[in-house]
């Protein structure tokens, strides 16, 4: 159930250069039902700006009542988000979207995650999950730099994590899907997030394999309702030709829809 | 009592609050979220003979206290608009305006023809202002004899009231409307988007796909609230306002200026439900400002 | 060596930043403030044959993002225009655009003749688009034909080049751009502003005096950037673009959308320091995005 | 010299009810040069609102580089403005204007200040600054009720003080007009500020005496360049038939602007 609520700052810490987790508390948490799911913040009541972003859900905690944001300044409207400090009331509009289907894997399976620059953050609530169900998790991080990498420390502590920079100031020096080719990386299921050349990259490479991605698209009401955020589906006798993003993802299985 | 009920051709409304055309879908979100039958009205997606999946992304762009789209009319088209959708919706105490558009007059008579005969339609409004349709689209909306001869070709076939949208990029609103008048219009509602643009300083290239698209939002009120205020003293037939409503003291504003129902667009997506908020808070504000009845204060403002 | 320097049709520019007409009187409060050497240009105060008072109190009314301004064009008339502020102004290094308006072709021509003889004058501004000038003014901004002849008189008797400020609130900026060009025009300047109003929730009237006015500032800049985006492409007369410019981003912006030159308005009232600072930021932008001279941006958001 | 500056809010205090009393720290206290100029507040740095709002200077204390500013919320702006706490900065445009001219009083002569409502603020520096001048002050405050009373304690500790509320709530049951008349104040000027019927009355009752007058209008620029508040003069055959009053005043004497 989506619902508006104004969620109280518990926290604000600059994690990486420009990149920020927010720790956000109140009753929405309880309707969080998969990771992958994104909410909709509204930074500030006036108009200035008047759009909420879309920023994906990084964490859960029910008990706490507390939800994690990890998101990085891009403009106006983050830089704004990252000067919010504790006691600081935001408007969310969440949980939206459908996140990663997990249910139907099997404890004991192997699930490759892959995430690219501040696509990464959805991957950690995700780990977490999916460990708890009984799969083996491998993460592929990839960084343009050094400055960039973030939640390396927290993704180990779920499984064996790769990173890749694409100047090899860390990690290996390169993509992804140079990693999972040099460790030769196997599994049964690949999720990921992160810029659509990485995802065509990794669609490209795994042409027989099951992987669900999140994607991104400039929107406006995050629920369904304005066609903003719309795909075309790649088959092309779909019944309805399209999927919006905000609704019928973010998250889709390769195949779904045309990157 | 209601304080707020309205009565317009073909409509009889509980309140005069109605989310705004493309800004609610088909209603099947916001149902999710709250009671559709609070609504005085709905102006469904505008409706075409055929599907259309719409623009290319990004089809949105934000800027100051307004956005800008460009969605390019997407809809499933006529059939399952009224298969579906309308049938779906019919489970609400709600009244429909369906907003229909096309890329010739006979694709207005086509559609208009069959969904005023859909038992929950109370109400058509054509939608002749879309600055995003290419065909031309835009030429209906800005030449008085053109939107004339639509409206009555359309008014000879609909089994209901009709509301003509008028665009707000026209240098005379008035003759505009008067031109709509005497083709047999209903009603009125404006404004609809004003066409502008943005460009991406990091690129410098344009943000949306479609290089152009609607400006709504607050931003753009103060041009509304002016073409209310100059329409509704121009012609006989009701206006449903709308452009940048996003609180109950807009409403009033909207009503001093002439406009007797109103609609509510772009607020939806920064706020999906401020339609029931504006609903409840426009009672209190009635009482704080010692208006007996919402219809008491239709133009105010005139001289 | 200069990355900011313009040129345009009579005028040398040391920086393609100037405040536009009205938003800075005749430089005096500002001169107080800064060394007015610093402008690329000043676009002055409106000038009518005779001294107008203009409209009556309050002329100015808050919009979201926006203002609404109805000044009425209060200027000191042609006489002292010329035998005190522009003498005044001839202190300071900096070229002046002079905005002209009249009630008549005749009045405009009387103007253009006079002030275009005056020696730091270098460019007319014609001011075919002010909304709030009741008699007649707002059609010379709204009919081609009318405004390619105001601009043919006037190019006929100006001794400097003559740039034609077009309004805002037309169908197509196209065909009026091109209309003034045939006219002889040199440049176009645009936007002015766009005609809107606002009501009084309290007491139901409308706050500005003389009812509409014209709305300026932040939301009206993706109107803006749109019309400089079609007309840079129709016309072969540079532009001078103008509408909710605040900061060095949105010059640029301005720029990928075809202007040669902007203008900055209402922002002016909100940091009286504006100017010098969008002048001094725009270099550094320059830097930050690897931009050689300023004019290489021009219509860089083209096709 | 007018200057820009972002001061330092330093307290801020709700005085009386939806009256805030705000205290602002910085260097342009020390261009602040008469009583009754004021400054222009851009209450946030985004576009909402977008005007900056103009406030008379109610109280400055050079040492402590300090100005107070005496408000009521009357809308967005002023809302806004209220939720200012002690740390923020807000940009101040000024100091504005010309104020109440007092030079010219000779020691021993008697002023009499009338205030009506939130036009009683810049009295309280103008008041101060008399005294200090050896000028002797009676004030006359005219309030709707009881509950719009501010600034009677302050103002006494200059000179005596008469109260008038239309409603009767406290002090005389009446108009400040009605005050001066009962307890037949005499004076050699008057200085007031308040609203324009109050400001009418005053002149009518008192045509023979030399009043200044602090006038309001809605503004934008507040420095004099975009005429939005100008006046007609009183004098048809003025030689600019109009005053601004944001540069020219807004402090006027009587006769001179049309009111
Ligand atoms: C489903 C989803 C999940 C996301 N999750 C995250 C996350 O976890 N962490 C994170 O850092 N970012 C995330 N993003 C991207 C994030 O929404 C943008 O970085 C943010 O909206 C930029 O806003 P701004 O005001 O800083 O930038 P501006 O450029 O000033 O924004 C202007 C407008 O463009 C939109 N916009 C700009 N960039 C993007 C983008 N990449 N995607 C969508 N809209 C955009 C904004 O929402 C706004 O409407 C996500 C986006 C989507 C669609
Ligand atoms: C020279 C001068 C000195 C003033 N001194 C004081 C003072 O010391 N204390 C105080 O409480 N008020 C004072 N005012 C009035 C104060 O400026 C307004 O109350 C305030 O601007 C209202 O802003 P708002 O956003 O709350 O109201 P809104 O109604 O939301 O404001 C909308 C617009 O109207 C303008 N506006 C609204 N009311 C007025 C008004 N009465 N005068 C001028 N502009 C107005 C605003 O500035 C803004 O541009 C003064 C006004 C002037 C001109
Ligand atoms: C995303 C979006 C889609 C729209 N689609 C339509 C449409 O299909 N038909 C129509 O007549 N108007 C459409 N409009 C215009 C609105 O109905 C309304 O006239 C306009 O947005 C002004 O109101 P607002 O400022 O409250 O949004 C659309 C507006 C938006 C923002
Ligand atoms: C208070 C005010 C007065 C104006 N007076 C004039 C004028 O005399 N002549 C003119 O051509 N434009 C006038 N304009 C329009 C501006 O020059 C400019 O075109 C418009 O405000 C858009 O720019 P902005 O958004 O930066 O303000 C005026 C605008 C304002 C706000
Ligand atoms: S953002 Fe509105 S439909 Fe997806
Ligand atoms: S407010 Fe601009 S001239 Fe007075």
């Amino acid at each position: 159930m989506i619902t508006v609520e104004k969620m109280v700052v518990e926290a604000q810490i600059e994690i990486a250069k420009n990149i920020f987790k927010l720790v956000l508390f109140g009753d929405l948490v309880s309707k969080v039902t998969t990771p992958g799911q994104f909410v909709n913040v509204k930074i500030t009541d006036s108009t200035d700006p008047i759009l909420p972003r879309p920023i994906s859900i990084a964490h859960v905690d029910q008990d706490k009542q507390q939800l994690v944001l990890i998101y990085r300044i891009e403009g106006k409207g983050t830089e704004l988000l990252s000067r919010k400090q504790k006691g600081d009331v935001l408007t969310i509009i969440g949980p939206l979207g459908n996140g990663f289907p997990i249910y139907d894997m099997k404890r004991g399976q192997k699930a490759l995650l892959v995430g690219g620059g501040i696509g990464t953050p959805p991957l950690l609530e995700l780990s977490k999950q999916l460990v708890m169900r009984g799969i083996e998790v491998i993460h592929v991080l990839g960084f343009q730099t050094k400055e960039g990498v973030i939640l390396q420390n927290e993704l180990q502590h779920f499984g064996k994590t790769y990173l890749a920079t694409e100047d090899g100031s860390v990690g290996m020096k390169g993509f992804v899907t140079d990693v999972i080719e040099q460790y030769q990386i196997t599994f049964d299921r690949l999720y990921t997030c992160g810029p659509t050349p990485m995802l065509k990259a990794l669609e490209a490479n795994f042409p027989e394999k099951e992987i669900f991605m999140s994607l991104e698209e400039r929107m406006a009401c995050g629920i369904g309702a304005c066609y903003a955020c719309v795909r075309h589906t790649c088959n092309q006798d779909d019944d309805l030709g399209y999927r919006k993003i905000c609704s019928d993802g973010p998250v889709f299985r390769t195949g779904e829809v045309v990157l | 009592m209601s304080r707020l009920n309205v009565s317009l051709p073909g409509l009889q409304l509980k309140n005069p609050i109605m989310p705004a055309s493309g800004c609610f879908g088909f209603g099947r979100e916001f149902a999710e979220l709250y009671d559709l039958s609070t609504l005085g009205a709905i102006m469904i997606k505008a409706t075409t003979v055929e599907p259309r999946f719409g623009n290319p992304t990004p089809r949105v762009a934000e800027t100051s206290a307004g956005m800008l789209n460009a969605i390019g009319l997407q809809n499933p088209g006529l059939e399952k608009v009224i298969g579906e959708e309308l049938l779906w919706l019919s489970q609400f105490d709600v009244p429909i305006i369906a907003n229909i558009a096309g890329m010739t007059v006979d694709d207005y008579i086509h559609v208009a023809q069959e969904i005023s005969t859909v038992s929950n339609v109370k109400a058509l409004e054509l939608n002749i202002s879309c600055p995003n349709v290419k065909q031309g689209g835009i030429t209906f909306g800005t030449v008085p004899e053109v939107a004339k001869e639509v409206t009555e070709q359309v008014k000879a076939v609909s089994d209901v009231p009709v509301y003509v949208k008028l665009s707000p990029n026209v240098a005379d609103i008035k003759e505009m409307a008067k031109a709509v008048e005497e083709g047999g219009a209903d009603g009125i509602t404006l404004i609809n988007t004003l066409t502008g643009m943005r460009i991406d300083v990091k690129t410098g290239k344009p943000i949306l796909a479609n290089i152009t698209g609607g400006l709504s939002g607050p931003a753009v009120k103060p041009v509304a609230i002016r073409m209310v205020y100059e329409v509704s003293q121009t012609v006989n037939i009701p206006i449903i306002g709308m452009g940048g409503i996003q609180s109950a003291e807009d409403v009033l504003e909207f009503f001093y200026a002439g406009a007797s129902a109103v609609a509510v667009g772009t607020a939806n997506f920064v706020d999906p439900f401020i339609c029931p908020k504006i609903i409840n808070d426009l009672e209190k504000l009635l009482d704080k400002y010692q208006i007996h009845h919402i219809t008491d204060i239709i133009g105010r403002s005139w001289a």
